[in-house]
């Protein structure tokens, strides 16, 4: 779960890392008030779960109130990649000497979390991961143990920070770890840290993303999710609690199991369809669950033919295809063509409630997805 | 010859008591498993489908003397599960439970280093050897004694190729779920090895998904340290970058590692075949024996 | 540094394990009025660094106003093993059917903490382990994990805690783990954890002992260390940042390095004579601080005569001559004979230096000591 | 033979820039000690008598070949300074430090069980092997070589016993301070039996004192593996229960383990002299040679 921008760096600021001035702004009055307050020159920056936002002109510097208004206009509510921008975030501009990078990620081949420090900081720092890795400097952390003092100064040193920022780099990287741990987070990262000409040390971005998993103990960011939805199908997805991904196609698919459901996104390619969706209806769902998935894919516009993909563990077929009866009786007409196939534990029992006025029944994965594949193709001419 | 669990397999359940460890141990039972003991803390005393439960594993071990257990613990107390049950000396915990926080995972990976204690998951169906146990939530019906090894990111994917060999006549020495999360204990390479170590595995049949580099190890050691002929699945392939696709394991990071194509080329430089569909697979393998 | 049992009651009460409903009090009128409040039964009890209060009258049961005041009369400032009572907890009495003892200290030979709970609690936990050890469930903690929730409740089962309180038992256990760690504790306890005819579980006593070595990043406990001395000259010896124990003798010893100070204090036991201290002066120390030990030993009523021992390393014998001649010339009469004996780094330009006019000089550790018990002998009579 | 360090001993010295970590430098390389670095965060590029420092101790070790170091860093920093000196492959490590929070001391004790480095200390005077190489702030003066080994949880006890012996013309192979903490890396048992392999020890002295059970584990070792012989001292016979002596380890607990009385009649029982005073150490040993 990514937070914004902004959300970030409040929670840096509490934890006592330098963050310019800012103000979280709506509207176009609202930046305009915000700049008066924090002065000139100042950032607009959409606020907007994207990476590489200032190409792709998510981010203005004004110097006046003109410009800013102009700016501001532009940017609030522009489609940057895929994502409407509703908020920016007004900010001090930081007249900066040098720009580092500051990171902690888990490396999940090692199973422990690694911290990052480079003076290449300011661009994409997988670019520079690639074209050289000496320029980053990597310590791997022990959870039991936690980031020792020497491990940030010895990787703060090793990119070649110079000595007089070497301790409030390091002192900032520790205090990361220590945000990395309280909030259960999957990265977090401060790209860049910048030198201003006044010698300070300041986060002039703050990027942070949480442990999904770990949302149940982190109340508080918990709440920050509903912000952090693309669209209302993400936003449904979660409230209905399953595992969502919209893609651009137009074969809607629903299963059980990650793996299962990711290679039934693969057949519906390889048989020259395109993917809607990814949507995982997880382990023993019940009708209703199966209901509210199907409700899902249809809510997609995009959709133009569906297939339904179960191989029963836990998950049992009957309650499936009850499931689906109750779901597609309540149309006069069905929206969209549905494909089922059913195996696993009670399957048999599953094929003998499903309704198959409604729907179509393939016996195999493969027979199942092209003739969904087919549909979705027959809707399109 | 078996891979990691047999008839001699002794299991204690952790949360046994729960709905789905009360249904997975009855399912477990029925399938031959030797269930001893369950473990639920303040439940000591009680029975579960005529197992006797205790407050502790260290207890349901030393009365009972379980050499393995199966974790049916909710995710916000799993992690401490599993740091009860490698405290205890047993050969294998199966770790079922998804949606362990991954910090929880990396300090129970740091244990797992200290005690010789193999862990399998968690997010994983378990595994079995069929004929003689199951450890989780494996459908035993699907499954038929032969001489495939499969190893395994996904439940159902595991299934669903499994039904394509069993449909075949093709039965397996041992199934293995490895899980689907970030941090695992056991690997496809640990797998791999125990596979190419036994004599009644004459193909192995590896399922892998998006996400992460095992993959890619396997393949390496596919290459310098295997006979036994493997055949492959990648999951994923047409996953986006950044989005996290039902497994917490399972994403593409924005950079572009962990991504299919990267993981079919490794198999295939391994002289891995890598099927496109999983019927694919079962083809590959039934070429092989 | 022991804290009082209010202190330690603070602290666990902050952290949510439940205590009675109490009151600190120095006069008996504020025995009193505690009373008022808190109602019948109430128990008075002596806030002194001392085990076994009881035993030893430092504890009453009080069940009206009028045994109110005269217990406490009787309790505050009576002498409780040497130590004077100024103040007294006025506690809520609690009618209990068990007694549990919880309590985490460092396992030397471990070298890692140890969580322990025994259903025996109430009586002194070292019989408990001498005649039945199997009556106290231990388990060791690994500092770099902490204490598992699955250890606490181990510990809690292992002991025999019935399972209606196991959950709240090893839940205190718990949390006086994360107490033990944040206020670097040596050892902290509960005993007993009484359980209540009400089946509620509640402290009724507390123990904490905070490692000195931590205090400096411990700043509210350190606060607390004015409270725990036990007379003028271990506040003295506090100031000046000496490591002192007063004893019962009347030989004044002073020398450099704890396992030296102990020789020395062993040798005038071993020739005769008692000693009436332990200080350590430290390494390194310069004159200054050598005064400052003189000062201390003076200021002992007991001490008859003194004996100065040093075997330099860092310390140097000059700096230490400087500082006997420096002490010692401020007086018209040297208040107690001083024996001096100075070995190592810089002992002879110390000898040149040292005025033999205000001090008896040897040669030897041994000759030493029996020079100073022979003046103290030699006082005595 | 010496023990632990020698003429190939390559020294950094953690916390170089410091008072003491500067006298003692200098008082190390009189000796002959082969200081090769120092190590100060911050002050990398500076030079201490002669020696080049650097901001980290990995940086000491990589380009100046260290292979032992001595931590002079301030008790609040110690704890990670070594850590840091754990982290680089060293074969010794000595902290001289004193007044280290005893749980810090306990995630060390953890660490230490992870690596292959040797830890004296902390709140120890360090090692020496006369004529060789010292470590620490021992004033070297006093000792000299000889075949009498030396094992002591006190700095200024050790001078005294030393004295006593050298007076005698009885030399030293090494003397080692382990420390008077409760918590230290390398114990009394662990000294001994490297005197015990050293063909040069003819025979030992160990100086103990109250607190802990390390004195009564020695007797034990020496009555079961040691064929050289050894005198004992045990400082702090007329302490009272429950007062720190000094030493964060020398304190008799409430319930009385940790005596004076318990040390020496362990020893006793091991066949070990132990002295009434440090001349008597000095009797015992002339005696065995």
């Amino acid at each position: 779960m990514k937070l914004h921008e902004y959300q970030a760096k409040n929670i840096f600021a509490d934890a006592g890392i330098p963050v310019p001035e800012s103000q979280l702004a709506g509207s176009v009055e609202e930046v305009v008030e915000a700049v008066g307050k924090i002065g000139f020159p100042a950032a607009i920056k959409a606020q907007v779960h994207v990476g590489g936002r200032g190409k792709a002109g998510g981010i203005a510097i004004v110097s006046d109130a003109d410009e800013a208004r102009e700016e501001a206009d532009r940017i609030l509510g522009m489609d940057l990649k895929g994502y409407t921008v509703n908020e920016v975030l007004v900010e001090a501009g930081v007249d900066f000497v040098d720009e580092y990078y500051v990171g902690i990620t888990m490396d999940r081949g090692a199973g422990k979390p690694v911290a990052m420090v480079s003076t290449k900081g300011g661009v994409n720092i997988e670019e520079v991961a690639e074209e050289d890795p000496d320029a980053i400097a990597q310590e791997h952390i022990d959870p039991a143990f936690g980031l020792h003092p020497y491990q940030a100064r010895k990787a703060v040193y090793g990119a070649g920070v110079p000595k007089e920022y070497a301790r409030e780099v390091s002192g900032i990287l520790s205090t990361l770890y220590e945000l990395y741990v309280e909030n259960d987070a999957a990265d977090i990262e401060i790209n860049p840290v910048m030198i201003t000409s006044d010698d300070d040390v300041i986060a002039a971005d703050a990027v942070m993303n949480i442990d999904e998993d770990a949302l149940f103990r982190q109340p508080k960011l918990a709440e920050m999710e509903k912000d952090s939805y693309q669209d209302d199908l993400e936003r449904k997805a979660g409230e209905y609690g399953f595992d969502y991904v919209r893609l651009s196609g137009n074969v809607g698919i629903i299963g059980n199991g990650a793996g299962l459901v990711m290679t039934t996104l693969d057949l519906v390619d390889y048989y020259g369809g395109k993917p809607a969706n990814f949507l995982d209806i997880g382990g023993g769902a019940k009708a209703s669950r199966v209901a509210n998935a199907l409700d899902m894919v249809f809510s997609d516009e995009n959709v133009d033919s569906v297939v339904f993909n179960i191989f029963g563990g836990i998950t049992r077929g009957d309650e499936v295809a009850k499931g689906i009866n109750e779901a597609l009786e309540s149309f006069d007409e069905i929206p969209k063509p549905v494909v089922v196939r059913l195996a696993g534990t009670n399957a048999k029992e599953g094929m003998e409630i499903l309704n198959t006025d409604l729907v179509q029944v393939e016996g195999t994965l493969e027979e199942a997805v092209q003739r969904a594949v087919k549909n979705a193709s027959e809707v399109e001419q | 010859m078996s891979t990691f669990v047999d008839n001699d397999t002794k299991v204690v359940v952790q949360g046994i008591t729960g709905g789905e460890g009360k249904f997975h141990t009855q399912q477990m039972i029925e399938y031959g498993t030797n269930v001893v003991a369950g473990a639920v803390p303040g439940k000591g005393g009680q029975e579960v489908e005529g197992v006797p439960v205790y407050d502790t594993v260290d207890e349901a071990v030393k009365e009972e003397d379980a050499n393995a257990s199966v974790v049916f613990v909710p995710p916000a107390f799993a992690g401490d599960a599993i740091f009860e049950a490698l405290d205890t000396d047993l050969d294998l915990v199966v770790a079922i439970t998804e949606g362990i926080p991954t910090q929880d995972m990396a300090k129970v990976n740091k244990r797992l280093s200290e005690v010789d204690t193999r862990l399998l998951g968690p997010n994983c169906p378990g595994i079995i050897t069929p004929g003689e146990a199951k450890l989780g939530i494996l459908p035993g019906n699907i499954f038929e004694a032969g001489n495939v090894g499969l190893v395994s990111r996904s439940g159902t994917l595991t299934y669903q190729v499994v039904s394509n060999l069993t449909e075949r006549g093709i039965g397996q020495t041992t199934a293995i779920g490895i899980g689907g999360d970030p941090i695992i204990g056991t690997s496809f390479v640990d797998a791999l090895d125990a596979f190419e170590n036994d004599d009644e595995t004459d193909a192995v049949v590896m399922c892998g998904e998006i996400g992460g580099e095992d993959e890619e190890q396997a393949a390496r050691f596919i290459a310098e340290n295997m006979d036994t002929p493997v055949a492959g699945f990648i999951a994923g392939r047409t996953a986006p970058p950044g989005k996290r696709m039902g497994h917490a394991g399972a994403i593409v990071s924005g950079s572009g590692t962990g991504t299919a194509e990267s993981k079919v080329n490794a198999l295939n430089d391994a002289g891995v075949p890598v099927g496109d569909t999983p019927e694919e697979v079962a083809d590959a393998i039934e070429d092989f024996l």
